[in-house]
């Protein structure tokens, strides 16, 4: 079976004074069907370009340079950047939804939650009011919300998590088969987080949806992923399930974040920052991005790009030249890599 | 029902500024107070601006009373006829005059003209404030709805040669004053071209015209307001387009545009309910302080076209020196200000539904 | 300061602007001294059309209309300065102290602050000449001055008030670095871009203002100005013969172009201290 | 570790604040010691307080009542030298990397004038020496290379180094840290927080880190006490081990475990508290009584909505301001409660006040 969102080589640029930046370069992977993809990296490593190049809402100043975004639902395969406008205005929400990082600038200040819920469907052809009110009852009864008090009110008339709540049951309002949540929770309070997470696995079991998140809290990605992608200067630098990615890593940045994040319980282990900083986007380093920054790094590295290749386990992809290198340190059944590396 | 003690203490500190701040927080009252407040002391002002200065109005009446009768008057006997023409008595105590003055304005009694005597200040005004409020506002409205839909256009068609066009067009014609505009209309539209008969366009209607709602009439005041009502539109336009291309640029970048765009909302959808209605928010108010300011150059373009408007009238007071006109003129046209400015503040209170629904704390 | 003259020069439309300033300031104040005043009626020239000997034409008196316009700047760009300076001034001097002390001055400065800003200023001014009679210049300047100084005063107290809750004002209290280091060099300094750019504004005000009252005749007329000559063309029904076109067009564009130049250079201005623009 | 004399101590502080919509109490009866090379964290979620609390311990927010004391004096009392010493004595780094400069200043002179006001440097030659080291000393080197850049030319973890030279300028004893890494990149956050532990062990800089997130606070505090805070108050108050190990008060036990965790077999597996409602309350209708009882699965009727916990020892280190946990853990340690008499009447007359 084919897969909902299939990227292909993807590069996006942005026009700047100084230059073409390059915000995503050949990026690939791929969204089955209930799947839940996370893509993680810190700021500047392109993964919020990538989420809005995937419904083509990048900025006017930017522009997809190469490669294919795909989208398969129902046996039709459709080809997003070809899409005509009003082909993708209907493909927008009614296929794929996109969840945004701050809920409250999602929504239109000056408007009722009950008008934008009905905007929505209306422009998707869902005429009938009554049914839209239906329905929305309904999504709001699924993300524990008082439907009849949220729909009247106005989006500053309402907290954080109840707006990225809305936003949610809004996200769901067309029956979606994907959903793409870029930072879902960064702005939340812990015990509201909490809650958000709760309900997106609630959901997922529920209504059966695939999800693409994007973030730069790898513990997010710890709880909800089933597959991971790690972005590293525009680029993808690994891809793997999620246990192979946090316990047995085949890059070194992969490595570097892991031990960056310190855990709350359990054991403390080693914590280390990555040294250096992220490179400059329009005139990066030769040869691979992060050999700046990497203990591991050799002559070869600076020699060429090094492609997204299988390693030595199923469905685990590394850009490294050296990843037999890195799983030699860290081994194949290792629990937690920071100790391993301390 | 019991008191409770800190009932008993509100109560006890219920003094005027307790008062006074109550009506400071809330947001309607506040507006209204505020308006009051403007009012009094514009009046104020040039109540004592009319007395206290020297060589003032009064002074000056004096002295040219007794300069007309050759000697024949004291100058009591003409400061006693200047007491008359003022209707205030200058013998009593300044305060005393301040409040017989504010207790006739208070009952609508603006005096009588010097001039012509026996006519009500209130009905020399009510007879020309129509026209200057007709030019005006239909100039400002014209200007304002104009200038939105040509500022939204170029800012969805940012850096394209339309948007250059408007607006650059729209600042050079706004940093031109719009007296000197009047006068560019007059000397070559009017006296070089002749393609505008400029001294038939003169008053507020022809000659001989009826008042009343006939289809005539109303083509005739437009006819005679017609270059105002232009001048109005053309120098306020550049404004109005330069301030909603940039509200809407702004609103274009919110995240709640780029929101409506994912959830494939039409264009025109988008357009009117998510970018417009935001961008146009801070252009309200924006509104009200342009009110002031063209009814202030009023007073120039009507000299100009000589339109008989209000702000005629006040120049023909002024050099007349019937200062009871002049006074009653600036209260009026201060008290129409501030209602524009009223009006505006409640209206985006209802536009803007976090204004008006103040106290719905956010979490 | 280098920088800001090197992005200026990027942005055409401020450099047009400060090209025009400059020319109208060199046109008004320097020209003067080395073109002598030429006023002596001369009824055998009246309303002539352009030519060698008046490139301009001359006015209802037959004197020479270019000459005029030279003569004719200093006073409406010295009274624009000087209203301009002293509101300015007012603004900033009790916007931050408004801002600074808080409390019963700030309440009471807001307070009226809002009233001129909703009185129709341009009425009370004309008002306020008729009876003042200005007739020197900085009795000028001040009537017009009191009037336009609200909208910036307001604009500074909030930037004051921002600026004073910024981190690195926060920074420098708890460094304990007092507090003209924290007025003359941490927050004037983010604020002088803005303060330049109203100041130019407040000149266009002034000048529309002081004009527009000329025109009226609310002022004593003495002196060479083009507000002057233009009250005298009308006065002199100049506007309705055919003849007198390059007499009247030529004030109005002096007026005209030197209030462009101004709003130009503001407009320049304010894309250039535009932090985004910066940043790009 | 209350040992006789500490640095810094808030002493029953609340403070308020005007709102448009009314009086808000930000902190409320917050007492805290501070020893000379502590490291402690305030903990807690946006709205709790410990921001207010941070910049009550800078001395830049006058307490509404209670005390803050330096070395034993009423800091707002005191005049002259002692007030000028304190202010120099505790230093602050802000949050947000990117407006804690000033855009117009070089970092030469971010670091220069200081230096020069307080006389630490008597010539501009002078003042670069020091501010070269200081550079240094924060890891950024070689320092010539930052001397003249502007903030907007650095990236948002050298903006935080230079923040951190910025407060050594005037040799702090104290340095409060708001939020000082949340706006890093999470790459190098770890770097930044080992810099401000290098200076407590080498100076002996007392530091007070105010964080929302416990993973920061774990790792830096790992030597030292977490002050975990709750709309306002102080809930729980113990060494940083003790806290993760076994917390005490039920918001604390519903925050570690609410937390995700980098670690897919940790967090997937990890003890919940469940809490009855996510609506955290506003500050300005706060609950009668303790203020997490609406939201607490371990609240009791009649307890918990009528009576405001203090904040009462436990034993060890610890102490926490919830009824039911003292009352537990008190018993466990077969202690009779002499506690019941510190409850705040104060705040007792208030709870009644405002449920009447």
């Amino acid at each position: 079976m084919d897969p909902i969102l299939s990227v292909q080589e993807l590069s996006v640029e942005y026009a700047t004074r100084r230059g073409a930046l390059r915000a995503a370069r050949d990026v690939s992977f791929d969204v089955e069907s209930g799947e839940t993809v996370a893509i993680i990296g810190e700021s500047g490593s392109g993964k919020t370009t990538l989420a809005v190049a995937l419904v083509r809402l990048l900025p006017r100043n930017a522009r997809v340079s190469a490669g294919a975004i795909r989208f398969t639902r129902d046996g039709i395969t459709r080809d997003v950047l070809r899409l005509d406008d009003e082909e993708l205005r209907e493909f927008r929400w009614r296929e794929c939804a996109l969840v945004f990082q701050s809920a409250l600038n999602a929504f239109n200040p000056v408007i009722d939650i009950w008008s934008q819920f009905l905007d929505t469907a209306r422009a998707h052809g869902m005429k009938d009011t009554k049914a839209v009110r239906d329905r929305s009852f309904e999504l709001l009864d699924l993300v524990h919300l008082d439907p009849e008090r949220v729909l009247r009110a106005y989006p500053h008339e309402l907290s954080g998590g109840m707006r990225q709540r809305v936003l949610i049951a809004l996200g769901l309002l067309l029956h979606p088969a994907l959903l793409i949540l870029d930072e879902p929770t960064t702005a939340l309070d812990i015990l509201t987080q909490r809650a958000i997470i709760d309900l997106l696995r609630e959901l997922r079991t529920k209504l059966g949806f695939s999800m693409l998140f994007i973030s730069h809290d790898l513990s997010l990605a710890a709880e909800l992923a089933d597959r991971v992608v790690t972005m590293y200067a525009g680029r993808a630098v690994e891809r793997a399930g999620v246990e192979d990615l946090f316990y047995r890593p085949r890059h070194p940045y992969s490595i570097g974040l892991l031990r960056a994040v310190p855990r709350v319980t359990g054991a403390l282990g080693s914590v280390a920052s990555i040294p250096g900083s992220p490179p400059d986007l329009i005139s990066p380093p030769p040869g691979c991005p992060y050999h700046p920054r990497c203990p591991l790094a050799i002559d070869a590295c600076l020699a060429a790009v090094p492609p997204l290749l299988p390693v030595d386990m199923p469905r685990h992809d590394a850009a490294c030249i050296r990843w037999q290198e890195v799983a030699r340190t860290i081994g194949t059944a290792e629990r937690h890599v920071a100790e391993k590396l301390a | 029902m019991s008191v409770t003690p800190a009932e008993v203490r509100l109560a006890a500190r219920l003094g005027p500024r307790e008062v006074f701040g109550a009506f400071w927080t809330h947001p309607v009252l506040r507006a209204a107070l505020k308006a009051i407040l403007t009012i009094w002391v514009t009046t104020t002002l040039t109540f004592f601006l009319i007395r206290l200065m020297p060589g003032s109005p009064v002074d000056l009446k004096i002295d040219e009373l007794m300069q007309t009768s050759n000697g024949a008057l004291t100058y009591d006997d003409a400061r006693a006829i200047a007491s008359g023409l003022f209707s205030i008595d200058l013998n009593a105590p300044l305060h005393e005059q301040y409040l017989s003055f504010m207790g006739n304005v208070l009952h609508g009694n603006l005096g009588n003209s010097f001039l012509s005597a026996g006519t009500s200040v209130t009905s020399i005004i009510l007879a020309v404030l129509p026209w200057t409020l007709f030019a005006v506002g239909t100039g400002l409205l014209l200007s304002f709805s104009v200038g939105i839909a040509l500022g939204l256009l170029a800012a969805y068609r940012r850096n394209s040669f339309f948007d250059r066009l408007v607006t650059t067009g729209g600042s050079v014609v706004s940093s031109i004053p719009n007296y000197l505009l009047a006068l560019m209309i007059v000397v070559i539209l009017g006296s070089q071209l002749r393609l505008i008969p400029i001294a038939q366009m003169r008053g507020a209607f022809s000659p001989g015209m009826h008042p009343g709602f006939t289809l005539d009439f109303i083509g005739d005041i437009f006819y005679h307001a017609s270059l105002p009502i232009t001048i109005f539109f053309l120098t306020q336009l550049g404004n109005w387009i330069l301030s909603m291309r940039s509200a809407t640029l702004a609103a274009l970048d919110e995240d709640y545009v780029v929101a409506a765009r994912a959830r494939g909302l039409t264009d025109g959808r988008i357009t009117t309910a998510y970018v417009g209605r935001n961008a146009i928010l801070p252009l309200v108010t924006q509104f009200a302080i342009a009110t002031g300011f063209v009814l202030g150059g009023a007073v120039v373009i009507e000299q100009i076209f000589v339109y008989e408007g209000i702000g005629l009238r006040l120049l023909a007071a002024i050099n007349q020196r019937d200062y009871p006109l002049v006074q009653g003129i600036l209260l009026i046209t201060t008290t129409a200000v501030v209602i524009a400015n009223l009006a505006a503040d409640l209206l985006y209170g209802r536009l803007d539904p976090r204004i008006g629904r103040a106290g719905g704390a956010t979490g | 300061m280098i920088e800001t003259l090197r992005l200026l020069s990027r942005r055409p439309v401020a450099l047009i602007g400060l090209g025009g300033v400059i020319f109208f300031v060199l046109l008004a104040y320097v020209a003067p001294l080395v073109v002598s005043l030429q006023d002596a009626p001369d009824v055998t020239s009246v309303y002539l059309s352009p030519s060698l000997a008046h490139p301009l034409g001359t006015d209802y008196q037959g004197r020479d209309v270019l000459n005029q316009i030279v003569h004719g700047g200093a006073d409406i760009l010295t009274v624009a300065f000087l209203a301009a300076f002293i509101s300015t001034a007012i603004a900033v001097t009790f916007g931050s102290l408004s801002a600074t002390l808080g409390g019963r001055f700030d309440a009471a400065t807001l307070g009226l602050t809002d009233i001129v800003l909703t009185i129709p200023q341009l009425i009370v001014l004309i008002v306020v000449a008729a009876i003042v009679h200005p007739s020197s210049f900085l009795v000028m300047a001040v009537i017009l001055a009191l009037l336009q100084w609200a909208s910036l005063l307001r604009q500074v107290r909030a930037q004051v008030l921002s600026l004073k809750e910024r981190d690195y004002v926060e920074a420098a209290r708890s460094l304990d670095l007092g507090i003209f280091h924290i007025i003359f060099r941490e927050m004037l300094p983010n604020m002088t871009s803005y303060i330049v750019i109203h100041f130019i504004l407040a000149m266009t005000q002034a000048i529309y203002a002081q004009v527009g009252l000329i025109i009226l005749g609310l002022v004593p007329l003495s002196g060479e100005n083009w507000a002057i000559m233009l009250y005298f063309a009308r006065d002199q029904g100049a506007l309705y013969f055919r003849d007198s076109l390059w007499y009247i067009l030529s004030p109005i564009l002096a007026i005209v172009l030197f209030q462009l130049s101004l709003v130009s250079l503001a407009s320049g201005l304010e894309d250039i201290f535009n932090p985004r623009l910066r940043a790009a | 570790m209350t040992n006789g004399s500490p640095l810094i101590r808030l002493v029953h502080v609340t403070r308020e604040f005007k709102t448009p919509a009314g009086v808000i109490k930000a902190v409320d009866d917050v007492s805290l010691d501070l020893d000379r090379g502590e490291a402690i964290c305030l903990v807690g979620e946006s709205g709790c307080g410990k921001t207010t609390t941070g910049r009550l311990l800078a001395g830049l927010l006058r307490p509404t009542s209670g005390e803050l004391l330096f070395e034993g004096n009423d800091v707002w009392r005191s005049r002259g030298a002692d007030q000028v010493r304190f202010r120099r004595a505790v230093q602050l780094v802000h949050q947000d990397p990117y407006a804690s400069l000033n855009p117009v200043r070089t970092v030469e002179q971010v670091l220069a004038a200081p230096l020069r006001h307080h006389r630490k440097a008597q010539t501009a030659k002078q003042a670069r020496a020091a501010a070269r080291s200081l550079l240094q000393r924060v890891g950024l080197t070689p320092p010539d290379d930052f001397l003249h850049k502007f903030p907007h030319q650095l990236s948002g973890g050298q903006r935080q180094r230079v923040s951190i030279a910025r407060a050594l300028t005037v040799d702090p004893r104290v340095i409060v840290a708001d939020e000082a890494v949340s706006m890093v990149d999470v790459s190098i956050r770890i770097t930044l927080l080992d810099l401000l532990l290098g200076l407590r062990d080498e100076f002996g800089v007392s530091i007070v880190l105010i964080t929302h997130d416990l993973a920061v606070a774990r790792y830096f505090g790992r030597a030292g006490r977490i002050a975990v805070m709750y709309l306002g108050r102080v809930v729980e108050l113990s060494a940083t081990q003790e806290l993760i190990d076994d917390p005490a008060h039920p918001y604390a036990t519903a925050l570690i475990g609410a937390i995700p965790e980098a670690d897919p077999d940790l967090t997937r597996s990890k003890q919940r508290l469940p809490l009855k409602s996510a609506d955290v309350p506003s500050l300005l209708r706060l609950p009668p009584g303790c203020s997490f009882h609406p939201r607490c699965p371990r609240a009791e009727a009649g307890l918990c909505d009528v009576l405001v916990p203090a904040l009462t020892p436990i034993g060890g280190t610890r102490s926490v301001a919830c009824h039911v946990a003292v009352r537990e853990r008190t018993a466990l340690a077969a202690a009779t409660g002499p506690f019941r008499f510190d409850l705040p009447w104060v705040d007792i007359d208030k709870s009644e006040g405002s449920a009447g």
